[in-house]
């Protein structure tokens, strides 16, 4: 699995391999893999041994999802996001104008659908739960706008492209007007 | 060992200072009760206590402040003796009558001690008239002309201060005779502007001050020694943040007369119980007295450490009507001791209140270290009290040794759930200046503060070991996120799952 | 203070101890190298190390006796020392001699002092002539004759025993010339028939023995001191059980003369290190050799908490090749030290042991209070090794403020998810003889398991508490038990709790 | 709730009635009801509060279904069993000779029927797993037999009196020869 992990301005891209036994292999940024042994108990925080060095750490993740991460005597404010995740996000992030057409980033299934045919949404209001490789994720409109049509009905699988919705952007906004 | 002097004490208090003195009613055997406000029932000082009862709702006005409410515990529960530890009512005279009135010793000084010496003016008047240093000054209004001859005969620099006067404002800093004039007229126009009264006052400015006191012991039968130093010059908004015993750069001869001054000012007002003088000390080694603490100190645990006197029990003792039983000559200095206190903040947010759910705790052990703490694995910090969470004290052979500890003991410490001030003592006990024992009261705002959040400890291995673990850390949380979502696919597994459930609870706890 | 005399140092063991030795690198600025076993990954000691290697799977002999694999690990990780703790290889000749071979120092004494003190015929031999005074006897076969003789020479009583002896058979106690043909007989015939062989000689007996023992310090540089005594006489089954410094009855004299002796000890040996001289002291005050330890003993924060010596950080310099830094006129006695042994055993049913889980676990605090710990919440306590998880210590001005901080140190432990021998202190502390701190290593035998199962202090009021908070947890696991049986109705439900939940980990730990 | 509390030789009756908020009122061998302030959260022990005395105190549950208690510095065994539990169980201590009928002591539900006709069973073998009140319940035979009738199935819904199952002796211990 890959995450990406940002730091104030850093973002460094992390895969993480799960080799079983609670030991991983972590690559950060394409550079060589580093195995980790992560012991923990749920009533303790982690022990890592990388290379043989321990280190003491621990991780809350804090009400606006973002993560405070101990490590030794160092303390770091991370956001950590997926790449699966951030692909389902992505209509949010790259396209911006005119009419969306929502579409499946992966193969999955529809836990719910949040919105209906007519209803406005504001950018960033959740419109699909899906569930892809066992994970629930909520897509989010990316814009303001009108549901103009529901493709797809809770408990569907679709696959990957499959159109979910479409939104049309407020009457002002459209670029060539009424339609 | 004498017997129990109470055979049961109320304490007014919470937190870590509530269990230092229900420990030490234990050690003497006396039964020790606590109060507990609405939100403190689960609180570490009721597990310690032998009895309980609650005091009211959350606000302490309401509840650790409640006089009847806890004059009525104390009847309820046939109390002899309560006990205020700091804070609170611990400097409150009309508390203190009210016990004696209510026919419960009140551990602690008289009321009129407390009273006189919570009064700034009237203390220093008794200090001045007993011989102990007080800053040379007025505290009484003066004309242009008054101010000037005083300011000459008291020797620059000196502050020029509003009397009605409060977080600078109409505060001046005067180094030479050249600037007073203009000093008195801006200071008297902000003291105008700023609290409608252009009175002024001068004051002797105490250079590179650094706050060093004497801890005091006084008796019902007119004994008072002093228990040495503390230097408890890091400080952060005038709230101390690590204390040491004894003090740096402190010489036999300075000691020997601040010593006696603390036990001059303790005879001078007939203290009795643990008590504590505090001094402001200059780079020329003047000191003057600051104020009287007519308690018990969040700082006593050094004083213990270096002389192994334990001043709660001592207090106790002293209140029941016991000598403080050892002389002057039976205490002496043995090594160094360094508090940290501990608080639920977050040094790295500008020191904002970290309240929540203790989820993990491991305070350090081994030699050398105490840890007075307030909390436990599954306590609650709440923002209704003083965030203070424990008190770690390390002790050494000499400095250098009590600074390897205490860097090992906050090494040692782990704390989750809230946000703590650790780091930011990891910070101060690896800077040059606080290793060199060479810091004034100005060191954290000058020293660390530099820049608005605390520039902690962070390497560039660590953050590579970070970013490494938040990406572990969220695969696990998906992982088993994912695999508890798609276990809910029948009921009739659901049954057998709890079933097995209800299996795996034998042998727990319950 | 000194820099760091190692850059890193490798601990050959686990548990407290190893924890300890951890600290003592962290404070004196060396790295410090767990080793742990496949059970192991867990423990306390990896969390306090720099670095951490496995050693191989869960018996002793294949990980932490892994003399091979530990100098490999050494190798491998650039460790200047090994620290071998107590136990495990500690008092291996041969691993001291295999480190010096492989270029790795040895924290301990050199590996011909550890072979000729672990050889209980050489030592006794080496400390007559270093006038070192040891319990009066042969250790070779004597006939009747000469028996008899010798028995006369050192006077009565004297014990008889079986040279191939074991486990009191062919062992008899003579109070008197009378009795002696008789026993000699019998001791014989006992002999024969459990071993094969009817060899026997006569030893001094001991009478009311207390087990004391005195610290040592020698260096490279010829340099042996004292750090006075331990009392060690609460044992069972030869273990120790609880320790104090210093002991009870002792006078200056004999403290003297014991030191002395210890001292001597060390010279004859040219001991490097801390190690300690084991002694019986009878009802007569008279004192013998019985064994000398050649490394660090598990008691010794007792004899760190009266003399403020760090002996694990002194033991360590002492490697290095420094010098102990101080001698006998710098170092006195101050105040008093207990220290109780927290195992994980049930006392209640004759300390059979009782791995598992830590699910609770709240250590003691405050004044005058050390613990150093093996576990932590959540650690588990397997059947591996030594079931000692803590050892409590307590210190007081004297020994009544001491007894009484234990009181309270184990009111206050919380351990919960296996049994300890906390109840069994508790017990002990309540003790009149041990009060009197009349006591010899008869005390536990004879004062406290007159019956097969310890009496703990269950008292009534206690009981009637249990009964109902037996009852209200019942009630409450299966209240709980309950809601959750009912809440599997149908998928829907479940997916919508399954969101909830999901929600729900949002602000919490991963 | 009334439980039966069992330690060493004494038998207490001690009945816990949930009053809301951590409190009970609990009545030990009809004696006058104690209130209790039981305070735990699932990282510590429990603080008790009665008549404003304070105890702390654990409770585990051992692998044999018995509870280790500890208060203050008292460490006891306790064996609990409720008493809808003990009358479920009472035809396995009262009856123990002869054809036993096996009869719903109160009403209930059948989870699952674990034997079947002409089975044998040992004295105190499981039979039928029952819930009644919210709570599962394994009924166990009383004796050493044979299954000679089951009269409900899993999912039945029972009254109490209601037969569930029959099991006759073995033959040699059949009071009155073969039958």
């Amino acid at each position: 699995m890959r995450y990406e992990v940002t730091h104030g301005k850093d973002v460094f891209s992390v895969d993480v391999h799960d080799v079983g036994g609670g030991i991983y292999d972590v690559t950060v940024d394409e550079e060589t893999p580093v195995r980790i042994d992560a012991a923990k108990s749920p009533r303790t925080v982690y022990s890592l041994l990388i290379d043989s060095k321990q280190f003491e750490g621990s991780v809350d993740e804090r009400d606006d999802g973002r993560l405070d991460v101990h490590v030794g005597s160092s303390a770091f404010d991370f956001e950590v996001i997926d790449e699966r995740r951030k692909a389902l996000l992505s209509a949010a992030t790259t396209v911006v104008q005119g009419k969306q057409d929502i579409l499946a980033q992966m193969p999955g299934k529809i836990v719910k659908v949040l919105v209906e045919v007519g209803q406005e949404v504001s950018a960033d209001e959740g419109v699909i739960v899906m569930e892809a490789m066992k994970m629930e994720n909520e897509i989010k409109s990316p814009i303001d706008g009108v549901v103009t049509e529901v493709s797809v009905a809770e408990g569907d699988a679709v696959e990957t492209d499959a159109k979910l919705l479409v939104i049309d952007p407020p009457f002002n906004q459209r670029p060539f007007g009424p339609s | 060992m004498s017997s129990a002097p109470f055979s049961k004490l109320l304490v007014a208090n919470r937190g870590e200072i509530a269990v230092r003195i229900m420990r030490a009613c234990r050690e003497l055997d006396i039964r020790s009760v606590a109060l507990y406000s609405d939100v403190d029932r689960n609180a570490l000082h009721v597990r310690h206590a032998d009895e309980a009862y609650p005091c009211g709702p959350a606000p302490a006005r309401e509840s650790y402040l409640n006089i009847d409410r806890i004059l009525e515990v104390a009847k309820e529960c046939g109390a002899a003796a309560i006990h205020p530890g700091y804070g609170f009512l611990a400097e409150n005279a009309e508390f203190a009558e009210r016990c004696a009135k209510a026919g419960v010793i009140f551990v602690g000084p008289k009321p009129d001690t407390i009273q006189s010496m919570g009064d700034k003016v009237i203390a220093r008047q008794m200090m001045a008239k007993a011989n102990v240093p007080i800053v040379p000054g007025t505290t009484e209004k003066l004309s242009d002309d008054e101010a000037i001859k005083f300011a000459k005969e008291i020797g620059f620099p000196v502050m020029v201060k509003a009397t009605a006067g409060g977080g600078g404002k109409g505060m001046r800093l005067v180094r030479a005779e050249s600037e007073l004039e203009q000093s008195i007229k801006r200071a008297r126009s902000e003291a105008k502007a700023s609290f409608g009264d252009d009175a002024i006052y001068v004051e002797k400015f105490v250079e590179e001050p650094r706050h060093i006191e004497i801890q005091i012991l006084g008796d019902q039968h007119g004994n008072a020694i002093h228990l040495f130093e503390r230097e408890c010059s890091i400080q952060r908004r005038h709230q101390k943040v690590i204390e040491e015993a004894p003090a740096n750069r402190m010489t036999p001869e300075l000691r020997a007369k601040m010593g006696d001054a603390a036990v001059a000012a303790a005879k001078a007002v007939g203290y009795e119980g643990a008590g504590t003088c505090e001094f402001l000390v200059d780079k020329h080694n003047d000191f003057y007295f600051l104020e009287m603490n007519t308690r018990v100190q969040v700082e006593h645990p050094v004083t213990e450490m270096i002389t192994n006197v334990d001043i709660v029990k001592t207090g106790i003792r002293i209140a029941a009507g016991e000598e403080i039983g050892f002389g002057q000559d039976d205490v002496s200095i043995s090594g160094w001791a360094i508090e940290a206190r501990i608080y639920a903040e977050d040094p790295e947010h500008n020191f904002r209140p970290s309240p929540g759910e203790v989820s993990v705790y491991r305070p350090p052990g081994g030699p050398g270290v105490r840890n007075d703490s307030g909390v436990y694995p599954g306590a609650e910090v709440t923002v209704f009290y003083d965030p203070m969470i424990s008190k770690l004290v390390c002790w050494g052979r000499d400095r250098p040794e009590a600074i390897g500890r205490m860097k090992r003991a906050l090494h040692e410490f782990v704390v989750k759930g809230i946000k703590t001030s650790i780091p930011f003592h990891r910070v101060v006990m690896n800077h040059p200046k606080f290793l060199e024992g060479k810091y004034d009261t100005g060191f954290i705002e000058q020293e660390i503060l530099g820049s608005k959040d605390v520039p902690l400890l962070n390497d560039k291995d660590e953050l590579k070991v970070g970013v490494m673990l938040a990406a572990i850390a969220t695969y696990r949380r998906d992982t088993a996120r994912a695999s508890r979502g798609s276990s809910n696919t029948s009921g009739e597994q659901s049954r057998w799952k709890t079933v097995g459930r209800a299996r795996q609870m034998r042998g727990g706890s319950l």
